[in-house]
């Protein structure tokens, strides 16, 4: 498959950004951020998202969805990236159908549809300690009767404090699976956690709570490829937003090469500045390739994509990662104050960063993967 | 080595009787319990006031400087037999003080016979507060290249303009300012050193906010401000020489950076956040990061230990500083990013008792800046290029 | 595409007709039994005379050059089946020609009518080998600066100069060489694209010795080197044309080294070399590095994927290739390093069975030319800045 | 102690620097090396070395040494690095005077006098694999009637193949010691390698080779210790190498970037490589002041100065490593040359990289040190 985007995912691109750039520009999350809303996105906004199909985009056609596939959700969260929206978009449109579409079932396509009218949010709660290490996940789920009983406490659960329903990892003997949580229920509960970059997250508390039977969407067999399937395509979902954020801040810090005069020159004159920012140029450019390679694989075959997505978290961790760097660094003083947009993409870069799995986390897994 | 063995003991005996014991405890919360003094300035605590009023007799507020000026008239020698003695009872420092710090070297290099004596006794009681005018919105790097006009109106200057960075200018009774006398010149011969009081008509300050938060950074505006003559430090035209005289005293003090913080180690914060594995940080990659950014801390501290022997010794290049400001700034950076990669998830809360208002993403973000203010790496870097290494070019 | 399937039917069933069985083999010792052509080229064997005779009779030595002159013929389409069949048998190539990859091209661009019908067949049977005359001493990244003269005698030039990194000048039989023939024009307009035969009175080479032991690469002087004039290709003094047409695709066939290696991955190699403990390599630090180097290395060979389907949707930049030069040869410079540091001392040792002649350690030092033939790192980003990003300045 | 070399340092320096630029200079390695000199280095400087006072610079007074410590054998090794000077100094007069002084008696110190005399050549055999590995060592010494039999595989033997006596490190028991060894002794068997960098090494092979009482430096009790302190002395002082090599490859770069022109300009002039040569002459410093440091620690208290012999090691491998890269790639083509010596230095830095521990060893020792 060509590392290209088709002609209908140009046109689905040109869509989004045109869509995105006029309703939810970087400005939207400044207000959010100082009006202190309670929510931490625009319901509104996500409305129209679902009025343009973006909501539904991987749901299938039969549940009201586009049909489509981790491509043109790595699309939307690439146009996310460049105008830093807060949106249910990552944790219920793609993370969240993912692990329902993966799951199956009547159950599961009632909840897709709801996912692709925008009537349904969903968080997944996976993350316990400071680092994404899923490996050492301790929430333990216990059959009691014909349900479970769960418990646990969880973190960095993106969009907690929003959901309708959490889906929460945890172990089950010596399996895992993904379990359906109503927030609501008796021994849950949830704290919303400010986070640096003005983007939702929650620490979710589960204290003997109390599930059916049918909570568990892998049925206590396929819970552990649910889960990963929702991982990956939510690693890879991610580096396209870095890309966005990377290429964006990028855009901005060229630009203002161009206009900043100092000592008489344009900044973008002095050589050590044109080697920088040419070497992040290539840094970004394979971030890009990589990132689409990966959510290609993930259309095509998502139970082999693991190591293609660790990739492309990886290096859209990194190239992000110096892009707003540079970006500040670039800028100089004035890229300090909160007046101007960059430290928003530093402070957004460095949290995306964190989800589910850094630039490190992704390169030692690769490297257990090839045996040393 | 006996006269300085007794001034030892006199002063430890001194610093035990005077310094109130509550001033020997560490900070629990810094911002709130330093002195920085000046009119508008409230004590924290009794003890507070005591301990600025006793040192401030002594002159040991400004401990190098003449005691015709109110200072200590110590030798150098003798002034770290006072840090040392001050360090060892864990006294804290009695004012901290732009005047003392920056303005105080200059004025008494470059200032008049009246100005010494009008403006340093009260820095160093602690009665006025200074603040810096230097950079300004276009300038940045450039900063020779600042706008700030100062018109000569026969017994007065007029200036107007706006500088920017300008720390603590809210709360400053006066400004040590670089302002532009003469526009026909080369834009390091146009510039004036000027003092003045902030309360004067049409000086304005608007403090900026940091993407840490707040700061104690401003904006400050000048609309038709009246400066007497008088209140021009040195010659005319000739204030370039003070800025540089004192820019070079700043990088000095930024350079050692990278060794702030002190606490606990990096590893050790990592160790607790991550967890170990087989005696290893349970993240490996991560773990080889932070060994070398320690190396390369350590190392760093050995430099700058090895930049003061090298002065002492007559040995170290005049342009040294650039070398310790650059590398300490960039290894402070590189620290914050570890630190936070090291705390993952738990550092990025924001707000709330946790992650104490989000202490160590605001730290990192803040570090931002230490390869911006006090000449940019970028700047230091070519001065390294050109002064050190000679090598040709502009 | 049902022509293209009986094209590749029909190529199959030649190839294995025709392709001897030792030419099926991987090389045993690769620099030895390459076929280079041309006068003094001593077949290595009789099966890799009758597979470059059997080819070149097909214009497969050049499978995309028009048949009028020698070459296979082939649509674009055809050329990728014939070397996708050529590869599914393990044939080898044929041939390995400057004359093929290089002049070639510009040629069939430039050429004249004569010259084309002169030199295309020769180069398609392997009968005249061919190097490249453009670097010079005193040239280095900025090859227009080039001093070797050729100053116009009537019927013929006469040339004067010496060139530097003449690959195999030693073994060739004419040369295709930038000279100038204006000195008062500004330097990219007095340069003319000469050829001329070795053998010329006043031509002399001599092999360079690198750091990594023996080299192709020649010094190759002119001593009043007589040049007919018909062998000046395209028209006197726009010689900058075709060198920068030739430097694109020698970037583009360069660009690609950080791939080149094959055989054990670096992990495979650092585990067999330095062995694990606790399933994870007994160095932890070099396991990351080696982990980020492997998959930096994945991800560029996925942007050079990327390149090629960009470029055939017509949506790559003209200067994409100086983005794949400058981080193929960096990567593959880091990946050698790290190779050496896998190998530690065993690796080290430079004569002797053991190491294979210092194999591994004479190609890490080779890989340190990557970034300096075929246009350096630092030139390649300048162009990225000026021609990519549209940066100011000269 | 301040950490600038006395009076009396920077005479020895400006003697050694003088000596061995006027005697050994990088013409030296190259005749040696293009001759196939059997030996690899001049018995003959060995012996105006010994007339200096060089090769007893750490042997006591008492033994007709110079008596000095670390720091002044340092001071000479920065200068063998300057000029690549191949010399019994660093095995022999460095890591073997250390190792006997350190084990002390009659027969250390009859050695000792040999040694300054310049009438003993030593060779300490460690490493056995790939990588310098101490704590992996298999050599084994068994007790054996009064003496013992010693039985392993040594490689990367500094002077291996010249030494008239090898100290061979080996597991005795559960403790370590170093056994003296006559390399003519029946089963013991040398190999001169020859390296890339020119400079000596040998592979030394024991077969049951039987050892007086009297072998074992360490009587069984102190081997650790010895094998330790010769090994701590023999970093520092490599590190002082690595210093010089790093430093003359820098003085050689600039001082070509302000001669070469390219596009009517001095390369030199390139902001680009202007802040490329600013930040290496920032971690040679950091390497010039850390490798003092720890010169000066193994000279106040051998045994508590491991951690900072370390870290000189690191810092000065990683400062000699980008100089010499830096070095090549700013000479450009001349630098790929044998006719130029930029990559005789190149050659040199990794082959002392490797030598006793390279960045990563020492980093990752420091790490353990530190308990993570």
């Amino acid at each position: 498959m060509a590392l290209v985007l088709t002609e209908e995912q140009n046109l689905l691109r040109d869509s989004a950004r045109g869509f995105i750039a006029d309703k939810a520009p970087v400005a939207h999350l400044r207000h959010l951020r100082d009006t202190r809303d309670a929510t931490g996105f625009s319901r509104d906004l996500w409305r129209e998202f679902a009025d343009m199909g973006f909501a539904g985009v991987i749901a299938p056609e039969a549940q009201g969805g586009l049909g489509l596939g981790p491509v043109e959700a790595g699309v939307i969260m690439e146009e996310i990236g460049r105008n830093l929206t807060p949106s249910p978009f990552f944790a219920t449109a793609l993370v969240g159908a993912s692990a329902l579409k993966a799951a199956g079932g009547p159950r599961a396509e009632a909840l897709l549809a709801k996912i692709a009218s925008g009537d349904l949010l969903l968080a997944l709660a996976v993350d316990e300690g400071a680092k994404h290490r899923p490996g050492a996940m301790t929430t333990q789920a216990q059959r009691s009767g014909n349900g479970f009983v769960l418990n646990g406490a969880k973190s960095f659960v993106v969009d907690g404090h929003a959901a309708d329903l959490l889906l929460v990892a945890a172990r089950l003997g010596d399996t895992v699976d993904v379990f359906m949580v109503d927030p609501k229920a008796a021994g849950v509960s949830v704290e919303r956690t400010i986070m640096t970059d003005a983007h939702n997250a929650a620490r979710v508390t589960l204290d003997n709570v109390a599930l059916d039977a049918d909570a568990a969407l892998g049925a206590g067999e396929r819970g552990a490829a649910i889960l990963e399937t929702a991982l990956n395509v939510g690693r890879a979902g991610s580096a396209a937003e870095l890309c966005g954020v990377g290429a964006e801040a990028f855009a901005r810090t060229t630009a203002y090469l161009k206009e900043r005069k100092q000592f008489g020159r344009l900044i973008g004159e002095f050589q050590a500045l044109q080697h920088r920012a040419a070497h992040l140029y290539c840094e970004l450019e394979i971030a890009q390739a990589v990132t689409l390679k990966a959510l290609q694989a993930l259309a095509a075959a998502p139970d082999k994509a693991g190591p293609l997505v660790s990739l492309a978290k990886a290096r859209a961790c990194a190239a992000a990662d110096l892009a707003v760097r540079e970006a500040v660094q670039m800028h100089g003083g004035i890229g300090m104050t909160d007046a101007v947009d960059i430290g928003l993409f530093m402070k957004r870069a460095r949290v995306a960063q964190e989800l589910f799995g850094d630039e490190r986390f992704h390169a030692d897994r690769l490297a257990r993967l090839r045996g040393y | 080595m006996d006269q300085l063995d007794a001034f030892r003991a006199e002063t430890r005996a001194w610093l035990e009787a005077n310094c109130p014991a509550e001033m020997r405890k560490p900070f629990e919360d810094e911002e709130a319990e330093r002195c920085w003094g000046g009119r508008n300035f409230k004590f924290f605590s009794e003890a507070q006031r005591v301990w600025l009023e006793r040192m401030a007799a002594r002159g040991w507020t400004a401990p190098d400087w003449p005691s015709d000026y109110g200072g200590g008239g110590l030798s150098k020698a003798q002034t770290i037999v006072l840090r040392q003695e001050m360090r060892a009872l864990g006294c804290r420092s009695p004012l901290d003080s732009f005047g003392i710090w920056m303005l105080g070297p200059a004025l008494l290099k470059y200032g008049s016979e009246a100005q010494k004596r009008e403006h340093l006794p009260r820095i160093v009681r602690g009665e006025i507060r200074w603040c810096q005018g230097y950079s300004e919105p276009g300038a940045g790097s450039d900063l020779a290249s600042l706008q700030t006009k100062a018109e000569d109106k026969g017994d007065h200057f007029l200036v107007n303009g706006q500088k920017v960075w300008t720390s603590y200018a809210d709360k400053a009774d006066w400004i040590f300012c670089l302002v532009r006398t003469d526009f026909q010149a080369k834009k390091h011969e146009g510039i004036s050193f000027l003092l003045f009081d902030m309360t004067t008509p049409g000086v304005t300050t608007r403090p900026i906010l940091l993407i840490s938060g707040k700061s104690p950074f401003c904006e400050t505006f000048f609309d038709d401000v009246k400066v007497p003559k008088d209140n021009l430090v040195g010659v005319e035209n000739k204030g370039w020489e003070i800025a540089k005289y004192l820019l070079t005293h700043e990088r000095d003090m930024i350079g050692g950076m990278g060794l702030v913080g002190g606490g606990r180690s990096l590893g050790e914060i990592a160790a607790q956040s991550i967890g170990l594995e087989n005696g290893m940080l349970a993240d490996p990659i991560l773990r080889g990061d932070i060994a070398r950014l320690e190396a390369d801390t350590w190392a760093f501290q050995i430099a700058m230990e090895r930049a003061g022997d090298l002065a002492k010794a007559k040995q170290a290049h005049p342009a040294y500083s650039s070398f310790l400001k650059y590398y300490g700034t960039e290894l402070n950076k590189r620290r914050h990013e570890l630190t936070m990669s090291a705390l993952g998830a738990d550092g990025l809360e924001w707000e709330g008792a946790r992650s104490q208002d989000g202490e160590a993403a605001r730290a990192w973000l803040r570090t931002k800046a230490n390869s911006i203010e006090g000449g940019t790496s970028e700047v230091q870097l070519n001065i390294i290029a050109k002064r050190i290494l000679d090598l040709p070019g502009a």
